[in-house]
């Protein structure tokens, strides 16, 4: 089987940083790649929306927003009991895992597109969806439902973060510009996505490699649940997309969008909500296992399992 | 004719990029008037913070004030940041200009 | 009528800065994506001009030079008189006025490109001198003709400015290279123009939405001065151009250039030149209403007008 | 073995990045042998300047030298600069390696 | 109820970006338990280092520790960089909350 | 003769520096143009290797090792010689002249496509293994064999050193994904690739106006050494391509890459490693003579030498 070159940039820069290169992308263009690739993603998105009718989307935002729920409660569950976490460190990576990794969806989307492979327009907005409601049951999980937990502030904070501002911007322009009206910008935003995404793979393997030091230090628990987790997340992430009746690619895109872990969104809010929780421990999971797994393994598995669902 | 200065408590605190806005409303709430910050990297007890990605930036802020504002400011620092975030505080008196700005 | 999707992007950027969301653009992409965009334009310019007569532009400086002095005048003479601004900041302000912005004049290009409407190639150099002359004026009526003004540096700085450079260099490379010469760095320059375009007024879109508290404190009479100048200035513009014998494209070119107020170069000089002048009033002007309402209403009625004046 | 310092004066100007240049001719006329740089963003009495954009940038220039130099330095920006720029300094006592750098 | 501090040494360096990977090797080796990096410009006996491309940057690296250590740390520089690096260091006596972490 | 339009750009900057135009580029950047040309050269070298055995190649990495060689002395004993430099700094600038400048590489590359000359794709190849061996042998004639000398340490820092690895790294891609592989990413990384050279020497032109005044301190000899050095390159390198049956546009680049010195990964190892040697001179030389003078003449000359080596 041929590696697509995304990937390629991906293993380039783990194996560059593992042989401690001096390799540095400036934090100025890693920003800048995901400014972009977001806004791709939504444009591309809302210019399918554009051709369908929006109310049937309501039943499938509360199907996804449920589905998140339980994989936050399900990871919650295993870290506290078998994994003996402490509360905080459980409720924070279990929310990671709720939640959702746009580079993930971004190779999903890439992998499908090299094989021809359609899927619903909606897919971003659900991906848009799926970032918020771990982070909100994630605090609730570490600290009960408190008095002083200023709640406006925090939704604030988790509906208007970037990821979810330029996935959302770039839906409603591409909804309203519409395919022609899209032309004129489509060098940027489509002829250059793939070639934006390996530039931004080559920094996530990078800082991946900087994650295996912690993760030797966290010990074999985590990597099994790294590896375990997005499994079951991708399984009921296809039990719900059969229910809602989506295309095999529309059902990979789902299992890929459960199986993934948010390395930045979730991060930034667990730090400030629940800063008892160990930053180290939920990224080393998230980044150092789940983020490669699925992008190098998961993805292709979650297509097979996809097509052998839809034809049965 | 030399210059007229009072003294004043410069009070810097080197913490998580990622609390930055938190930080600065509780600022805002105790009653700081003005603050300068600066993007930094570094090593500590929580280890290496090599601002490579945005998990792992700090920020330098600089305060000048009242002594008896440091103070106050340490405490609530000690009280609701120490214990959970990377953060290394300290202050020493400077000679201030415009005294009536700080 | 359709939207431009670059326009879309701005009032995207608009709406995520008002409602406070935490969307930023890196320093250094808002950079980039101006200087792409000066030389661009400078490259464009100057491709047209190696295919015409250099002698005929000389009355046509000359007379953009006295377009943007009375401008200034005009804008001074309001906002001293009615206006009841001191002597400095009204100074300041009839400065931007004077001057140009290149992103206003950037989105018109886009928006007759969009219609297929050419216009005159020399609209580069046009813009390049009509961001100087504002600034020699709004000095000389803030302190008047002094001894101690270091004449040349302002010059220097004025006409070795980041702006007036790349424009002018990146016409002089258009003029040598030609469009044969220019084809193979078309892709950076001339195809992602549009994407370029659209991502700098994402920014724009941020910046403005800063602007607003400003706009509220200043009050009423700043937001008729931001709607009614670039009104009168446009009418200026479109006599001008129309003594010229500009085309229709030409004509909107250059109403919108004389309408466009400057927000980069002149802030900083004002800043430096007549540093009492409160930067905060000129910007809330100039960004927080004169862009916005260019932008959005005087593109589409500066074109309405050029073309019943050239019908006419 | 001690190692043998001398004390010397930093001076420390916060203030807008677009008088940068203006700023360091001025300095340079005045003497002044060295300087560090840093871009910084802050808050004050001019209102928030959070380097969002090129008007909103802050700098925050150190100087090494010698009291006098300082005070003559603080007397100029005084004159020029207090009044019309968000602009802060301070200053304290410092000692350095190798005396004759400053 | 006065905060408790304690006194400790803030030791300054601004030298060139390129040694930073060595510097932070060597102050490893010498024990530093802790530093802090801002980017930084400037001007100085080695002519001006405007940070406008690499081999023009210079870093400014902040140490918090006791004074003892302060001193061996600049014995250090005195032998390793001081004659062929861009460098300036100087110290001065900070009030530390945590002392148990310098 | 037409001027290619990438050379207009460095003559651009290098007339704003000097004329002291207060045009900057973001640092930021300046680096992510460097990543995008280095990715670039390695992956169409891998793409091209892809299609032919690897073996003969080690003859000829071998050949260029030992030309690095000779050029590193040859500089050494030409600056202590007649130059009556001292020992560190006649080391250090001879390491810059034995080794390689991408940048002249990538000007070279864009003249042979513009004239639709072929080359070897090994060239990437070699030119990542001759940024190497010029930075250990300098190092030795300046402090002689010490013990002391890391040397695992300075050969880990020589090959992961930034370009190195960027220039394998691409390869390795290129070389694993094939043409059909890389198809997807070619918008970035080659469609674009002269527009973003444009922009990478418009910043040279910058960086090497600010050699200018240094050159003027240093006086002829080095000005002479920085025009002759090259040449003396250019011809070793021509003898050495001839010996490996090169074609044209291959003896082309090798003279290029000999007559070109390093003005970032040797400045950088030498600081660390000669740190008694003064870096202003080195870069005077390489920057300020030889760079300007090889795109600007050496590689039409070596060109030329080229053509007539291979049809003599
Ligand atoms: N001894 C020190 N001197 C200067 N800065 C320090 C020191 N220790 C820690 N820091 C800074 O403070 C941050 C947080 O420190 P810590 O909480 O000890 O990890 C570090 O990332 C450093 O930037
Ligand atoms: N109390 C303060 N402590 C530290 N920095 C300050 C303080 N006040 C002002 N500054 C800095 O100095 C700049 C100019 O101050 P101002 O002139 O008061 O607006 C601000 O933008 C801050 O960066
Ligand atoms: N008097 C000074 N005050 C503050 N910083 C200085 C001073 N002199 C030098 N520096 C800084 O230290 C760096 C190295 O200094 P030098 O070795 O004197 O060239 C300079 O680039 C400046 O950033
Ligand atoms: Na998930
Ligand atoms: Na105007
Ligand atoms: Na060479």
């Amino acid at each position: 089987m041929q590696l697509d070159p995304v990937i390629l940039f991906f293993l380039f820069g783990l194996a560059a940083g593992l042989l401690r290169s001096e390799l540095k992308l400036p934090a100025a263009l890693y920003d800048s790649l995901s400014i972009v690739l977001l806004l791709a993603i939504g444009l591309k998105g809302g210019e399918g929306l554009a051709q369908q009718a929006l109310l049937p989307l309501l039943p499938q935002i509360g199907a996804v927003i449920v589905l998140c729920l339980i994989q936050t409660l399900l990871a919650f569950a295993i870290l506290r009991g078998p994994g003996r976490f402490e509360r905080a460190d459980a409720a924070a990576t279990a929310a990671h895992y709720g939640s959702v990794s746009v580079a993930t969806f971004a190779v999903a989307v890439a992998w499908l597109a090299a094989r021809g492979i359609a899927f619903e327009p909606q897919m971003a907005i659900l991906l848009a969806i799926m970032e918020v409601p771990a982070i909100l049951l994630g605090i609730i999980l570490a600290r009960g439902i408190r008095r002083e937990t200023d709640w406006g502030k925090l939704g604030h904070e988790a509906f208007l973060g970037k990821g979810v501002t330029l996935l959302l911007g770039g839906m409603l322009i591409g909804w309203i510009a519409g395919p022609e009206g899209l032309a004129p910008i489509k060098g940027v935003f489509f002829d250059l996505f793939k070639g934006v995404l390996a530039l931004f793979l080559l920094e996530m393997g990078l800082i991946v490699s900087r994650q295996m030091v912690e993760l030797k230090r966290s010990g074999p628990f985590l990597i099994a649940f790294g590896l375990g987790m997005p499994l079951c997340s991708a399984l009921l992430g296809l039990g719900v997309g059969t229910l809602l009746g989506f295309s095999t690619g529309g059902l990979t895109l789902l299992a890929t969008l459960a199986a993934s872990a948010s390395y930045i969104a979730v991060p930034a809010a667990m730090r400030l909500a629940v800063p008892e929780a160990k930053p180290a421990i939920s990224l080393a999971a998230s980044l150092g296992v789940t983020f490669p797994f699925n992008i190098l393994a998961g993805i292709p598995l979650y297509h097979w399992l996809a097509s052998t669902v839809n034809r049965g | 004719m030399p210059i007229h200065t009072e003294t004043r408590t410069l009070l810097t605190i080197v913490t998580e990029g990622v609390v930055e806005n938190l930080l600065l409303a509780d600022l805002d709430r105790l009653g700081v008037r003005g603050y300068t910050i600066t993007n930094a990297r570094g090593s500590g007890a929580h280890g290496l913070r090599d601002a490579n990605w945005d998990a792992a930036t700090n920020i330098r802020v600089e305060i000048i004030c009242a002594r008896a504002q440091a103070e106050n400011l340490i405490e609530f620092l000690r009280e609701h940041y120490f214990a959970n975030y990377a953060m290394v505080t300290f202050l020493h008196e400077v000679e201030v200009l415009r005294p009536e700005k700080f």
